[in-house]
């Protein structure tokens, strides 16, 4: 197939139909609302289920039901709609059934604005509700990945029973970018044998994320935590690297973040910079162990996100103090751009310290005023 | 099946536990209706053959654990969201016959939302609603269906309409949505009602075989152990004070 | 080589189908394309922009800070880019409602009536056309056939009789001086 | 009248009584001992057999504790189905 | 005053009341439901306001309308319950208005139990909704912990106009001890000057997290970041050191864990073991730098936690490779007993690497096989 | 105030911006009503006296910027919750006059259990609910308030009440509510009604004033940019397609 | 008829019209010109002193751009309120 | 010195507020306690247990693995607790619910027909005075007298009429061999 000229949220959508998603619930929210209108059209054509959900709370309990009988389900929203999910999320980690959750981040928090962001990071990965557990975190930096990871983010939740994000800022769910589909799946004919489809025949299925006994709660707990360490173990660890062969400065980003970042390497390289760029694909399981072993090779780390520094805390759990962990960060919806990262990287490659990362120590060096951040 | 059905040739069986009702013991307070409920439904999906189509969708309150009390596919979703689970479940297995259980803090308060979209839209499942004028689960608290003056354990002086507002009607306000097909109130506090129950419920689920929308039977259910009554006392109760508040009838049909 | 442009207008100016014009068109001739808009609060009105980049490699941040090429369709997008433009590059702007002039020498500049130009041409809609016209006739990153072969593909059925018009606008902005 | 019978099963029965007013007969009866789970059982005494069978007590049953059966009179020796 | 023998939820209602909290709005859960119940006797009998809301939903939203007049405002809840309040959260952490939080954490995730738990802590210090911001999180360890810190919970919101956690697990909220209550605060007779009241003889007054424009909103943002990084140098940081002096292996432990590993301690004291034990009592902003002192002192540290590990990964950060961190934890609602700390700490101190802590390293030394973790 | 207010000495000023609309230009596309709405609970509060005494809460649509045009504290609820955050403020603050201005999408939809649970406490709130038939901040999606067949951007094939349910009706709905003091509906489309939208909306608010409880007024509202209809067109597409689907009328008075 | 006068805030107006159809006496066109928001603005056109003042232009223009005024007559000179 | 007590059997029993005397009376006696209770499901019946500790030190953890005392009011109880109770410890055993018998012994045990001496002595209900009764006669942690000035000063006015009762059944317990 050739390459078509897609938005992101449309390349999802598409690609979710293409994997097999029969049933897809959601609610409007910008910047993640034309996956939701493509759906609405497609879906119908296929004579699969798209139903605009009243709420994101209802949304992700249409999901956590359908998930239930079997079927490929979807919902995709934008941060505060994540925000109102969590406690489904949780029902659904809790009871092992599979299911796919598009983020578009926008700028937070509260309201925020409906600007490109990744300051879902933390909500994601580190536990998307209430109790243990974590979801698997696929984070695309392009059209085509958004695409690929889609199909992906099917396969790996079906595969382990779980619950797995595809998360992306907002500038990647409206950039349009040429990309290829990846074939129409056929549906499967039949369901798995711990769906809900009426107890006919068999012993009836019971799907419940209740474990009143603490022993069998234990249990399920265990169990899940296996499941997450068999994950982390198993080869569902990804990402990309970029010039890091025989790079000095080590940038770390992902989504929108890390093509910023790329774009500065290549200018730098120009330069004569060795700068390299190590970009994490599952945000969850995290690349921890390839960073770790990156320390051996580049001797200062920079991390860039869009938020307020998030993954940052991730790098350097990796790289204990082995190399100095820098950070460059913008919020309120703002993409860095490549020469405000060149910058940043030029200061440090001279080692000169910088105000920005200061700021995100564990303890400012300076504390401020009182008066300086009461904003009226 | 249970061993005390053991019928002598000169006899016949005029009532045994319906199949569609687990064989375990519950965790129910002694003379909670709640298990009358489960037994009505359970008898029906015996009688319309239904046992091995459906989905139950439990849900967050003394009756969380009627996955386990019913003998078919169930599951648990998250307190006051079954019918937006059962929502997901039917649409994509529009053969199954789905239905939620649900108490008046569920459905009546923090499920208002959903249960209602359910309703305008029509939703082709059945909603066993049991309305016992209180948090049963958590100790006793103020639902949004307790009684003008009611005491409960979060409201300790009784209920004030001025502050904490009025009863919700449930069977009404659904039955008055375009999408629903079928909403009544029953009681179960005696045998004839128990019987009406039952026949309600019945309907219920034929206009969900019938796919004609949604269902839904509110029934007043005691909670003698909330109430500080006596299971009879509690029976008495509904009677004389729940019936006048929450007339029974058919709202829609 | 990569070219990043920024048209920035009102809403309602064809902003944001120029630039996926562009990008359709540098797609269809093999090259690497990004197309990325952004809005303002209105629904209707209000501001839009876009930036495209067309590039003979992978492209890695799809948003610049100093535009190759800014097509200026109002006021404020003028006010906004006039200094962003990257040095040696171009600024195209729509006279029509743009009264000031660039006061930079280190970039080219072009002043083209756009909305009159279309309006002559039978539809003030299609100022868009004209702008991109003039934009392919400074900056030859993909000929005048090659977007009127994206037009044609990528039309949607219910606007094909524009298309003639369409082509007229764009040929009328190539030969603008 | 019909002659019936009952059977409870009793250690399922939580003693809560509402069979008792139900029953129009007056034939059931807390039991002296308790079951397992630490409850009064109901029991039939029924010396006279005035039970009918009419399953009044099962109606109201929360716990599906009875079992109702009804002697066949002469005439009519088909089984019925459970109770509508 | 003389003690009392109270249980930590009512504890915690009255601690409130005479803090000066002048409005509850909540929704019953177990095990935080006789808070909400104690609420609903005193706070009409002192003529303040107490409303049972339909669902922690509108509660939370509820306390942010009553915060957003300047009173002071409470709501509690348990694990479920507090993931709905996430999008409430990060509304009112993006617009700056105080309000305490009290979660009386379960078992989950899911519906889970009602039996005590820790598996909250992810989810309130890494950022308890979408977008950048910590509350600052006080974790009690008695009754009267529990009434002191909720009385600084309210003067800290008030403080820094943010939100405020108090976590306790199920365990202390359940819990009787004898406890001395402050005496009864009399309430302010104004309202702060950001507050709605009305715009009389003044220019309105704006409660919004919404800022359209990235530069708006990264500003907005960078100044909830110099708030926060205010907050962690600015004194607000609180541990308890128990026999730390002269410890080799350190215990780490908060809330009713801590009390476990205190237990242990003083056990294992008499077999003549130099064990310590660090409680954090802020889990945000968290001891980092005290813990980093204390590697140079003790060389094992082992984190006890009623999870499957999420304080840990603080730990690790704190105190890097300086020394190996250990990690015990129940799940599912169990407390850990003294002895089975106890054991875990002879093994470490013989130096006898044990089964738990293989299971929490990021990367597991013997993947399991998938038949294993498939809960049927 | 607006320098346009230059009355000659033989004239009288028949009107002028209300003091309560805040002098600024708002981002509402033009010919949306969501401008008259606005232009009149201005004229009411002024007309009142209340507008040192009123505090909005805003919701999330298209009037998410409520807050900047409106010369009286307010706030910025979540999307839906705003009948909550304004109960807060109404509990702790009762002396003010609290409003809550909120769109089909947030009230009808994800904000369905709010209101309905503070109509049903008899809130002492006025709540302005702009109907206009769609989601019109997020581009046009279909709203539960969308007329049957109505093509949106999220029912691309015209709305389907077989797969997506009915209209709700909101100022019927919650004027079924005992808590509910004022509940009508009424439109925006021309003079006439734009006049008894006023009155409507001043009836609320001195029910407010009089402490009697839950009062809402249900405008129907145009969308032309969603409706791809001129203001005009708009307006006449309320009148004739609107108004039959959702009679204008007094359900609580 | 009362003689009237209207002042229409040019730079608020969005040209969407909604007072021209309102307007009984069809004094009120759409200007030549863009305001700086890019909008063709509604502008009184009143060669005949037509206008009566009655308002019904400002009740229906949704950006409250429009003050009314109305000449006093003789008899009765003082300042109503603004419009019920 | 610490003595940790677990109480346990149906609800209705009375478990919990056992419990909750001891503790009253041990914090009036001045020293350091917890009481923490533990349900099933169920609201009514079900099974039910506290532990509580008394102690002149602060205390740690506020359960216990191995309590010092069980008092086990029903089989299931007796079931779980005979084999955890601290060598040295103390078994509490209504008898009139418990057919078992103790094979340990490295622990004291005591068996009170605790429903019978209640029911003789007025009320069943009051069970679990007999039993803290007959505690106290093994554990002096406390005094009779401090406990019952404990009943003095925590009951509530509603239940004041049946203090003499309970006083009763709390010294036929204390005097039960
Ligand atoms: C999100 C959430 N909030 C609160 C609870 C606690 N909770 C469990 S059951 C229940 C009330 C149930 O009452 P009702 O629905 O009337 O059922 P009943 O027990 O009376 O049958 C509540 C509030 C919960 N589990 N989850
Ligand atoms: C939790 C959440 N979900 C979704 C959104 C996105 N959203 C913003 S406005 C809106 C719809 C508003 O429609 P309506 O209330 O009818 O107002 P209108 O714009 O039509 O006036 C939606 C869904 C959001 N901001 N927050
Ligand atoms: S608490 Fe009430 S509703 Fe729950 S089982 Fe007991 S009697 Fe029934
Ligand atoms: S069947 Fe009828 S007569 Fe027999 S015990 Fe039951 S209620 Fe009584
Ligand atoms: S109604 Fe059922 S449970 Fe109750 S006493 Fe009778 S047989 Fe037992
Ligand atoms: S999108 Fe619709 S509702 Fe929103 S401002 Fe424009 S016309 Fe009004
Ligand atoms: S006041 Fe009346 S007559 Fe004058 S312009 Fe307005 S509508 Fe027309
Ligand atoms: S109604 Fe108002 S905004 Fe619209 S054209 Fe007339 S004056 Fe302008
Ligand atoms: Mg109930
Ligand atoms: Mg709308």
């Amino acid at each position: 197939m050739s390459k078509k000229l897609m938005k992101g949220n449309v390349a999802i959508a598409e690609a979710s139909v293409r994997a097999g998603c029969e049933a897809y619930f959601g609610y409007p929210i910008t910047p993640q609302t034309e996956l939701l209108e493509y759906m609405s059209e497609r879906m119908p054509e296929l004579g699969r289920v798209f139903l605009q959900a009243e709420s994101e709370v209802a949304a992700i309990n249409m999901v956590y039901g359908a998930a239930a009988t079997g079927v490929r389900v979807m919902t995709s929203s934008s941060s505060p709609g994540i925000s109102l999910m969590q406690e489904g999320f949780s029902y659904i980690a809790g009871s092992d059934v599979p299911a796919v959750i598009v983020d578009v981040m926008r700028g937070g928090p509260g309201l925020g604005n409906i600007q490109p962001s990744q300051g879902d990071y933390n909500q994601i990965t580190k536990t998307a509700g209430h109790g243990d557990f974590h979801p698997i975190v696929l984070a695309p930096a392009s059209v085509q990945e958004a695409i690929d990871l889609t199909v992906l983010a099917f396969d790996l939740a079906e595969k382990y029973r779980t619950l797995v994000f595809v998360v992306v800022d907002g500038a990647i769910g409206q950039m349009m970018e040429p990309a290829e589909l990846p074939p129409m799946r056929e549906l499967p004919s039949g369901r798995p044998d711990w769906a809900l489809t009426g107890a006919k025949g068999r012993e009836k299925n019971v799907i419940s994320s209740l474990f009143l006994g603490t022993t069998e709660l234990e249990l399920m707990n265990k169990e899940l935590q296996a499941k997450l360490a068999y994950i982390q173990a198993n080869n569902e660890i990804r990402y990309e690297e970029y010039m890091t062969n025989d790079a000095d400065l080590l940038l770390v980003a992902f989504g929108t973040a890390a093509r910023v970042a790329q774009t500065a390497v290549q200018h730098l390289r120009q330069e004569g910079l060795k700068v390299g760029l190590f970009r994490p694909i599952t945000l969850w399981p995290f690349p921890s162990r390839r960073l770790t072993q990156l320390t051996y090779l580049a001797d200062t780390f920079l991390v860039v996100e869009m938020n307020a520094g998030q993954m940052v805390h991730d790098v350097r759990a990796a790289v204990h103090e082995r190399v100095p962990v820098h950070f460059y960060g913008r919020m309120g919806g703002v993409i860095p751009m490549p020469e405000e990262v060149e910058q940043k990287v030029r200061e440090l490659m001279r080692v000169v310290p910088t105000e920005d990362d200061v700021q995100t120590h564990q303890f400012p060096v300076k504390p401020q005023a009182a008066h300086e951040f009461l904003r009226m | 099946m249970n061993p005390a059905v053991m019928t002598a040739p000169n006899e016949t069986l005029v009532y045994a536990r319906p199949q569609s009702l687990a064989d375990c013991y519950t965790h129910y307070c002694p003379g909670c209706t709640h298990g009358t409920a489960h037994r009505l439904v359970a008898e029906v999906l015996d009688e319309l053959g239904l046992r091995e189509r459906t989905i139950l969708v439990a849900s967050v309150g003394c009756s969380v654990f009627a996955y386990n009390y019913f003998n078919v596919d169930a599951c648990e979703a998250p307190h006051g969201r079954a019918p937006a689970m059962a929502t997901g479940i039917k649409r994509v297995n529009p053969n199954n016959i789905v239905f939620t259980y649900q108490g008046d803090g569920d459905l009546a308060s923090i499920g208002m939302g959903e249960v209602i979209h359910a309703a305008a839209r029509g939703e082709n499942i059945t909603i066993i609603f049991l309305n016992n004028a209180t948090y049963g689960m958590t100790g006793g608290q103020m639902a949004p269906t307790t009684l003008p003056g009611q005491k409960t354990s979060s409201s300790p002086q009784g209920r004030d309409v001025a502050m904490t507002g009025y009863p919700l009607h449930m069977a009404e306000l659904l039955g008055s949505l375009p999408g629903t097909a079928y909403s009544v109130r029953r009681s179960l506090h005696d045998a004839r009602h128990v019987i009406q129950a039952k026949k309600a419920i019945r309907t219920a689920f034929e206009v969900q075989m019938a796919n004609k929308g949604f269902s839904v039977v509110e029934l007043l259910s005691s909670c003698p152990t909330n109430w500080g009554m006596t299971p009879e006392q509690s029976l008495t109760w509904i009677k004389e004070q729940m019936v006048p508040v929450y007339p029974l009838g058919d709202f829609k049909v | 080589m990569e070219t990043s442009i920024i048209i920035a207008g009102f809403g309602g100016q064809g902003v944001l189908f120029a630039g996926q014009l562009l990008a359709y068109a540098g797609m269809d001739a093999g090259k690497n394309v990004t197309w990325i808009p952004s809005y303002g609060p209105e629904m209707r009105g209000g501001t839009a922009n876009c930036t495209v980049i067309i590039s003979d490699q992978p492209i890695g941040a799809p948003i610049v800070a100093q535009p190759d090429v800014a097509v200026v369709l109002n006021q404020p997008s003028f006010d906004k880019y006039v200094n962003l433009v990257k040095p040696g590059g171009l600024l195209l702007v729509n006279s029509s409602l743009v009264t000031s002039v660039c006061g930079r020498d280190d970039i080219q500049t072009a002043y083209i009536a756009a909305n009159t130009l279309a309006e002559e041409a039978g539809n003030v809609k299609l100022l868009n056309m004209a702008l991109l016209g003039a934009l392919l006739a400074r900056r030859p990153i993909l000929t005048l056939e090659q977007l009127e072969q994206s037009l044609v593909n990528h039309v949607g059925a219910s606007k094909a009789h524009l298309l003639e018009l369409n082509k007229q606008v764009l040929q009328r902005g190539y030969s603008c001086q | 009248m019909a002659k019936g019978r009952v059977v409870i099963d009793v250690e399922r029965c939580k003693g809560c009584e509402l069979c008792r007013p139900a029953c129009p007969q007056d034939v059931l009866f807390l039991a002296d001992d308790l079951n397992s789970k630490g409850y009064r059982p109901v029991i039939l005494l029924d010396p006279n057999h005035d039970c009918t069978g009419c399953a009044l007590c099962a109606t109201v049953c929360p716990d599906g504790c009875i079992t109702v059966y009804r002697e066949i009179p002469a005439k009519k020796a088909v089984r019925e189905p459970a109770l509508a």
